[in-house]
């Protein structure tokens, strides 16, 4: 069933995004960077498939204050949040691709 | 141009003439309207004077209000000598809402929509010379979050 | 952070298997199959109501509401927006021509708008036209989420009551284009919450939503623009479509924009035969 | 120029039913901008109804009185062509009326 593929699709790409961050080697600001940079690319194209979710620019935007005030911690979390949101909404727009169809009525009696 | 406010008491003494009646019925319109809470507002109002509940007082007002922002209020009674009649929102900040000095050309009959902030008691009031009469009803306002 | 998607994931999931509507794939019905099955499916949904009463919206199927309405419609606040409307209609251009150089009847004509522009290859709403008039004339377009647009447009809708709405059937590959794109908008879930327009109202129609009735889509159209209490003045249909997409978790696409002058003109198709009985005032 | 009072009515055996609409903010002073600045209070404090230049009604206002106000009343001993006049003013001093021949 379509529902259940999205909803699959969802929880792989939020684990995908949670478990991604990089780990150790880099700085936290450089990993809160990459991370927004992340979260933005992902959103730009839900945006662009008219799927953008207001949740997400609200996380980025936080993300990028956070960032800003050089709470570096604060920044990854917001940009993880917003990339978890963003990738969410992708998965929504490639699931309705054809999940739409089935949704308006059709007419039963034969047609005059 | 606004006319300022005592060039306008001036024209509406003008045009109302020797026909002004002497509508003084309300004690203290001003602080009433002031009031925080119910009780003061209607001390204000109506000082002394005794109150009493009246089934010939008619309310109409929904039980649940569409929108809080607009709830339509109609306020009739048959009853003599009605020389006031005043609307109450007892939740709301300032809860005295309207009041309406009627002339003996006047029937005791008005219409108006109330803002509500919340479900509250809806209190009307009629003054007579001697005595006021009121009713009441419990309003619901929903939270108008969708619709349309 | 993950618990939070997977929350929204989970709720996504339930809400639509609950929402699931067992029809089969509709994507390249014709129009008036659309709007028969339409129809159809409310005259069944709603036995008890005329079809021709679904133009007053959701009060055509909520009997409370509806005593409310009409007495606010007994002498409604958007009276003062048509009479300012009609000044603004009246009133000539610079260049000493007017808005009665664009629209006949003295702006009589809502109910054949939207139509599909073949020469523009787009949808011409009546506020498109509107603006349109202006730029023929050397006048500055008005911005599509200001008060004049929307007073100017309550004068029309105004002066176009009891005309039923009387919108072309797509004639070109372009226009149907234009219409299955409307329909595809209307049938497709967006936002956290995952709601399509079809949600509330087809398979959900009737229902409460928190303490909202959720209306019919045929009529949806026809009393636009609305002074909703809300706003506290006038607004138009993408005003309100806007809302919806906010509503549900999504970001809203700009008035006048081609998604939704497309939707417009599939909700306006799908109305077609119901009275204008424009402007309305909601709550 | 004062704002117009929009006023509706119709003589049945002698009532005059009067319903009137005036175009008004009705501020409460409580509500906030979208910068987040208080909005003063604006309301209309004010409103009084004649038949023929003689009081017949008056209301004294609240801000809860919804924007937009209507105000609706019977008037006793009406007939057709009576004027009916109600004028209203606000805690700012602005003023609006309209007036009605009776049919």
């Amino acid at each position: 069933m379509k529902i259940s593929k999205t909803l699959a699709a969802a929880l792989l790409l939020g684990l995908v995004a949670g478990c991604d961050a990089p780990q150790g080697q880099q700085s936290p600001s450089a990993s809160a960077q990459q991370a927004i940079e992340q979260a933005d690319a992902s959103y730009q194209q839900s945006s662009a498939a008219g799927h953008a979710w207001s949740q997400t620019k609200v996380r980025l935007q936080a993300a990028r204050a956070a960032f800003a005030a050089e709470d570096y911690d604060a920044a990854l979390a917001e940009a993880e949040r917003a990339r978890a949101l963003a990738d969410a909404s992708l998965a929504q727009a490639q699931a309705e691709q054809t999940a739409w169809q089935d949704r308006f009525p059709v007419a039963r009696s034969p047609s005059k | 141009m606004a006319l300022s406010r005592r060039k306008w008491i001036g024209t509406m003494l003008a045009a109302g003439g020797a026909a002004l009646l002497p509508l003084r019925l309300l004690a203290n319109t001003a602080a009433a309207f002031k009031a925080a809470d119910a009780d003061t507002a209607l001390k204000e109002l109506f000082g002394d004077t005794p109150v009493e509940e009246s089934a010939a007082i008619k309310l109409k007002i929904p039980d649940i209000a569409e929108n809080g922002a607009v709830v339509p209020v109609t306020v009739s009674t048959d009853i003599a000598d009605v020389q006031a009649i005043s609307i109450v929102v007892d939740a709301n900040p300032n809860p005295l809402s309207a009041s309406f000095t009627i002339s003996p050309d006047a029937f005791a009959d008005v219409s108006t929509r109330v803002k509500m902030g919340k479900s509250s008691l809806v209190r009307v009031f009629a003054h007579t010379p001697g005595k006021v009469y009121t009713t009441s009803k419990e309003v619901k306002v929903t939270i108008g979050g969708c619709g349309g | 952070m993950l618990r939070t998607t997977l929350l929204a994931a989970l709720l996504a999931g339930s809400l639509g298997v609950i929402l699931a509507h067992p029809a089969s794939a509709q994507a390249t019905a014709d129009p008036e199959t659309d709007r028969r099955a339409l129809r159809e499916f409310y005259a069944n949904r709603f036995p008890q109501v005329d079809l021709a009463d679904h133009k007053d919206g959701v009060y055509a199927i909520d009997a409370g509401a509806r005593e409310q309405w009409l007495e606010m419609e007994d002498f409604p606040p958007y009276e003062i927006a048509v009479d300012e409307g009609a000044e603004l209609f009246a009133a000539p251009f610079a260049n000493g021509q007017g808005y009665d150089h664009c629209f006949a009847d003295d702006g009589a004509v809502k109910q054949n708008y939207p139509y599909f522009d073949e020469q523009r290859g787009e949808v011409i709403t009546l506020e498109l036209a509107i603006n349109d008039c202006r730029s023929a004339h050397g006048e500055a377009p008005l911005p599509y989420d200001g008060q004049e647009l929307a007073t100017l447009a309550a004068y029309m809708a105004f002066a176009s009551r009891g005309n039923p709405v009387a919108v072309d059937a797509p004639a070109s590959d372009a226009a149907r284009a234009a219409y299955a794109a409307g329909k595809r908008f209307y049938s497709t879930r967006r936002g956290q919450l995952n709601f399509a327009c079809t949600s509330c109202h087809i398979q959900l129609v009737g229902n409460r939503l928190r303490a909202e009735r959720l209306s019919a889509s045929l009529g949806h159209v026809t009393h636009w623009p609305v002074y909703r209490f809300k706003w506290e003045e006038v607004g138009g249909l993408h005003k309100r479509f806007a809302e919806c997409n906010s509503q549900v978790g999504a970001e809203p696409f700009p008035e006048q924009s081609d998604e939704y002058r497309n939707l417009e003109y599939f909700l306006s198709y799908l109305s077609n035969g119901l009275e204008l009985n424009g402007p309305a005032t909601r709550k | 120029m004062a704002a117009k009072v929009k006023i509706r009515g119709k003589v049945k055996d002698g009532v005059a039913n009067v319903k009137s609409l005036m175009s008004h903010p009705m501020e409460t002073g409580t509500r906030r901008d979208p910068e987040g600045n208080l909005i003063a209070a604006h309301y209309i404090e004010k409103v009084t109804c004649f038949k023929n230049d003689q009081e017949v009604l008056s209301a004294n206002w609240g801000a809860s009185v919804s924007k937009n106000p209507y105000f609706a009343f019977k008037v006793k001993n009406s007939a057709p062509g009576d004027v009916i006049r109600i004028t209203w003013t606000d805690n700012l001093g602005d003023t609006g009326s309209g007036e009605l021949v009776l049919k």
